[in-house]
């Protein structure tokens, strides 16, 4: 196994051009995704290799690019969508609720809906409003949507290509403030992958478990780390999937854990956080050595970039929750 | 029927084309020449006067409690079949809850519809089969798939004289609608191969048109850079004619055109609704000397392209396909419960799958005990 | 105290009616709100009485009508908007969620928005798609909305006027299936009002709990009915507010019956129900005597409406989560 | 300044008002024929001088890392000072993320604007004091609101001569936005009294203003009823003639108009931007020869309204300026982390107020050991 040092974005950026390569009728569009490969440069280059006909920019409507992309679909392409910013894909709300998410099963599965649509989500970039936030909830509420978020490079490269192949329609979160932060990937055509909606035991524990995805994974494994240093056995698992959510590896660590800590940024109310805590209650009740804990951003809109580190989860904020947990 | 080849419109404006007067006189027009057949008048008339009668049985069938709503399309029958039956076999149409007569030229059985509005499924047809979208209930959504199916034609290279086009229908009241006015966008900056067809009906539910816009709606795609224009929208040969001119300058790759076929809603709004709460009886009055079927069968008649018995026998075959329709309708079996849970997904998730058997299993509880 | 008969829908009649006749700046905006006076009625006569200008049938295009409002309310009205059907308030998301959610936060408390978004939400009628839908959890998870839903005619009447009377925008849902149910309301002017984002205890109950809203709210007292005739003293717990929830009563419940039930037609996934699970356990983790359950509609799109009594959580269903609480 | 009686445009099309040249050359115009005194002149040269230096300013405290961002208006001065300046104190206006001009035309001191950008608050300024909405990001968002808020004028009586007036600012890339054309249909349905202003700066982020529209953006409101016209924005007379005559038609009851304004974004989209990517250096030259204050100069000296000593003073004041807006972005404290959770509600919540609590409680645990 040979492998590159890519940057999440980087990463991104391949996973989608071996997407295009393998299947012509691939199409990416979006907002400045053409001649400046997009603001986070995540399609970067990819207009140059494969034309204006297949990596488009579409006019600044995010309800036209979505909508025009089940058209699409419907014609047979399989449309890879860039929403610029999380705070804007609230245009293309009723086309992705009302229609994408809903065709296949209206039509009684005589349309398919391959359309991804990549969204980069939360916050840590000191942007100003409506560029930091974590809509995933009201996806993974959704009937019909597929989601995941990816964590990293190397997942991400492998993941970005199976949401395309997806015949159903799958929103795919990118943490925006990991983009720049490389890791090793193998590209190697052909390599076994996991499937798209496994959840990845990233470190095994044995006194309490963190489960998490996107942009907090890498605050949870650090924080799993510092806990190493107090002698604590804390074991990390990453979502990867947000809808259909994955929680058998969840439940077995419950089971020998008994603690259990959930970590996203997003306001807690009526969260993914609050459907595993809901579940894993229901389903792993008397393995619970106390409640699980939910440790989230608030339920606040996102505030001045100048507080991004209180908003945020932080090691900090994990292992009280942790202590806590453990406490109780 | 044989057409002149496809122009752009010079003009657009409030003049409506029109080229059968709702007294049935045959009239010319200088941009829309198009010679029908014998044949074409009568089966135009034919589907008319069909789907009119699907219309008024499902309407009856609603009101016996059999179908939980019926949208009606009374009165607007010239619109829909005029503009549908000048489609090709590979064109691709995206209709609302209310066009029945699309659904009917694109040879979708009734039956399917009445499925639909039984609530016995969600969706009636395959889209695919039928080269017909399933009904856009939510105003204006499906403009935006019309257009972006149209882009994807256009990028497989299927305009030309044998090319594709597409067509989409909405109504007076959708083209307020955000996603409308980004689909003419959209199809212009992308010049894609569809025809916005609006069927001016006067009224989105309560609302009359004017609440819609202060200005007719043909004039809106000017400024999105296409051209748009109005037509007798009860006059069955206009329709077919403007509608044939746009979809050629479509799939010839001219890019998309605006048609606002002015009709009215002879009925309710659908089944729950009650129009004496907010129209006058006199305005229907009105618009019945208009009637597209009328005007058609009045034409008919004078230049003796059909005659009585002919006329009694479409009321048979009418009155046969109603009974049919009816018979079917009544014996729909209501859904299995647990095929709610499939087709959610092309790859059905294990969790639902999960829930899928757990209400299987607690369905069977009631039968064990 | 003197009462009358009113259906849910002429009570709400009535307490708009009530909010218009107190404060001239109380608009009613929406499609058909006008000389329909609504396709459920709830706006009948107001028109007539208050003249258009007051009662406004707008454009067919629902960004519109919530944006408008928007303007209004900084102009200093108090617009109550319409949105026709559950289904049809997504084109509004992204005025809703970005820009009536946030602009007091954004402002920094400079601009209120005493806006109004009366919604009516739930299956049960018989329709066609995008008219039985449940999309309260979106705006609950919305930091900045508040989120009630009536149950019945008696509490709607007045619920609907403190909604017009806040001064921060309020997602008023009215479950249609209950409009033409009747009941006795007192509308004698200033007859005191339990709080808008109370949640209110209808029956206590010493074996379990359940806690509903909305239309789901009778289903859970006729099930509690049920359970009285077989010794089984259920208590039930109306929320009323969504958003804020107001877990006080249900936490008091569950620390005397240790078994709660959520009863909720929506899709449990990041639902309202998730989150009431996740925070009673969190709180009361130690009195529960079995994890609290979740029974709602399920994690499809709502399906053909003669799978209706399947979808919906019938007292069956909810007894059945009963039974399997009380045997954990 | 003085104005002729408002008029409605009886126009539109893509020739673009101009009163002054880029040469610095004062022309009439048929239709827009404002006298201006010389202190009228001087003011609007100062005013985009000033944001001028304002905008430099803030590029290079983010370059300097104490932005977190900046936007631009380099270029765009003339079209924003000229707008807004046309507006009477108790009109209403709704701007974007670059209207600087507009802000500082309401008399919002601009280091409200570096606390937004700095990232120590969200929105900068009370709306209702400054009669200026917040910088809106969202992309077309603020259309409908300046549209509601302009309805609410109309229901409040206040127009007629002495009445109020809105505008709303926004650009090319926004006019593909479903809520831009629902606002022009709502605007237009309901006569509001407001003025869109659009920005064409040629640029929406990469996308050249083509992919937004395929004919000239002025031509869009006339198939919502309402009249659209062009205007040379980088000449600030023509701005200011262009919109005064649109607001004055709005506020005496005459209702929308829309204004297109060509112009150009000589600086990066943001800060965080790169336009060398995907825009030739020679566009941009070309522009500079249409300088909007480089126009203004010219034409000042050659009338003689002002000298170098007036601009050698100007400059003065602009460095000045510079200088405080600098020493008090840098003196800016950051925020306390407990605020972050009021003014969510009008009317706190408990469960809310408990969160506070809660990470007060916890922020304090630090502290304590
Ligand atoms: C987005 C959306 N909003 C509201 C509705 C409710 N509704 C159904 S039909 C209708 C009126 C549609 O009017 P028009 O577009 O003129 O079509 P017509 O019914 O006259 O054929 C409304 C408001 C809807 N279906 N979708
Ligand atoms: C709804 C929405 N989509 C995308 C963006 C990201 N974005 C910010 S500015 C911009 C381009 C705007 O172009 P234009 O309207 O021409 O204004 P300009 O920046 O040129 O002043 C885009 C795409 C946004 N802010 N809002
Ligand atoms: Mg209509
Ligand atoms: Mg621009």
């Amino acid at each position: 196994m040979s492998t590159t040092s890519l940057s999440l974005s980087a990463a991104i950026n391949a996973g989608l051009r071996r997407a295009m390569e393998g299947d012509e009728r691939v199409l990416v569009m979006g907002e400045d995704v053409g001649t400046l490969g997009g603001v986070f440069r995540v399609t970067d280059g990819l207009q140059k290799d494969f034309g204006e006909e297949r990596v488009i920019d579409t006019p600044l409507a995010e309800s036209g690019i979505i909508g025009t992309a089940i058209g699409l679909a419907m014609r047979g392409y399989r449309p890879v969508c860039e929403i610029q910013f999380d705070g804007f894909v609230y245009p293309a709300f009723n086309q992705i609720v009302s229609q994408l998410a809903k065709l296949h099963y209206r039509s009684g599965g005589s349309v398919k809906m391959p359309v991804t649509i990549r969204i980069p989500f939360g916050g840590g970039i000191g942007a100003v409003e409506h560029h930091s936030e974590s809509p995933e909830a009201y996806f993974a509420h959704t009937a019909g949507l597929k989601v995941v978020a990816c964590s990293g490079p190397a997942d991400a490269f492998g993941m970005v290509q199976q949401a395309i192949a997806s015949d159903d329609p799958v929103i795919f979160f990118e943490p925006k403030r990991r983009y720049w932060e490389k890791a090793e990937v193998d590209l190697t055509p052909g390599t076994p992958l996991p499937p798209l909606h496994a959840s990845a035991v990233l470190r095994p524990g044995r006194d309490a478990t963190l489960v998490s995805y996107g942009p907090c994974v890498q605050t949870s494994m650090a924080a799993a780390e510092i806990a190493a240093q107090d002698g604590l056995d804390i074991g990390v698992i990453d979502l990867r999937s947000l809808s259909p959510l994955d929680l058998d590896p969840v439940l077995d660590a419950v089971r020998r854990t008994g603690h259990l800590i959930v970590v996203s940024e997003a306001p807690p109310s009526a969260s993914i956080s609050s459907d595993v805590a809901a579940q894993i209650t229901e389903q792993a009740f008397y393995s619970l050595e106390a409640p699980v804990l939910r440790v989230g951003g608030f339920d606040t809109p996102y505030p001045a970039s100048k507080l991004d580190a209180h908003y945020l989860p932080d090691i900090d904020r994990v292992l009280d929750a942790v202590d806590r947990s453990l406490a109780f | 029927m044989t057409i002149s080849p496809p122009q752009r419109p010079t003009t657009s404006g409030a003049a409506a084309v029109q080229l059968l007067t709702p007294e049935g006189e045959r009239v010319a027009h200088p941009d829309y020449d198009v010679s029908f057949r014998d044949q074409d008048y009568r089966a135009l008339y034919r589907d008319m006067a069909l789907v009119r009668r699907v219309d008024i049985e499902a309407t009856a069938l609603q009101r016996q409690g059999e179908l939980g709503l019926w949208a009606s399309c009374l009165g607007q029958e010239a619109a829909q079949i005029g503009s549908a039956r000048a489609l090709r076999p590979d064109d691709f149409a995206f209709p609302t809850y209310r066009d029945h007569g699309v659904t009917w030229s694109r040879g979708i059985d009734p039956t399917l519809l009445l499925g639909q509005f039984r609530g016995v499924k969600l969706g009636g047809w395959d889209p695919n089969k039928h080269r017909c979208a399933l009904y856009a209930i939510v105003i204006g959504s499906q403009t935006l798939h019309a257009t972006g199916y149209a882009m994807g034609v256009a990028k497989d290279g299927a305009l030309g004289d044998d090319g594709e086009a597409v067509i989409v229908y909405f109504g007076d009241g959708a083209s307020s609608q955000g996603d409308v006015n980004e689909s003419f966008n959209f199809a212009s900056v992308f010049q894609a191969p569809v025809v916005f067809f609006c069927q001016n009906n006067g009224w989105a539910i309560s609302e009359p048109s004017e609440r819609q816009s202060r200005v007719p709606i043909c004039e809106r795609s000017a400024g999105f850079g296409f051209p748009g224009i109005r037509v007798d929208g009860n006059d069955v040969l206009a329709c077919y004619a403007v509608a044939r001119q746009a979809l050629d300058a479509a799939r010839t790759g001219q890019g998309p055109t605006l048609i606002e076929a002015v009709t009215y809603r002879m009925g309710a709004h659908t089944t729950s609704d009650d129009p004496t709460r907010y129209r006058l009886q006199a305005e229907l009055e009105s618009w019945k000397l208009k009637d597209p079927l009328e005007r058609l069968k009045a034409f008919l008649y004078r230049q003796q392209i059909a005659d009585r018995g002919w006329f009694q026998d479409l009321d048979g075959e009418a009155d046969q396909l109603a009974r049919r329709l009816r018979a079917e309708c009544l014996s729909m079996p209501d859904p299995d419960p647990v095929t709610m849970f499939e087709q959610v997904y092309e790859e059905q998730t294990e969790s639902l799958e999960a829930e899928q058997r757990g209400y299987a299993d607690y369905l069977l509880s009631f039968e064990a005990s």
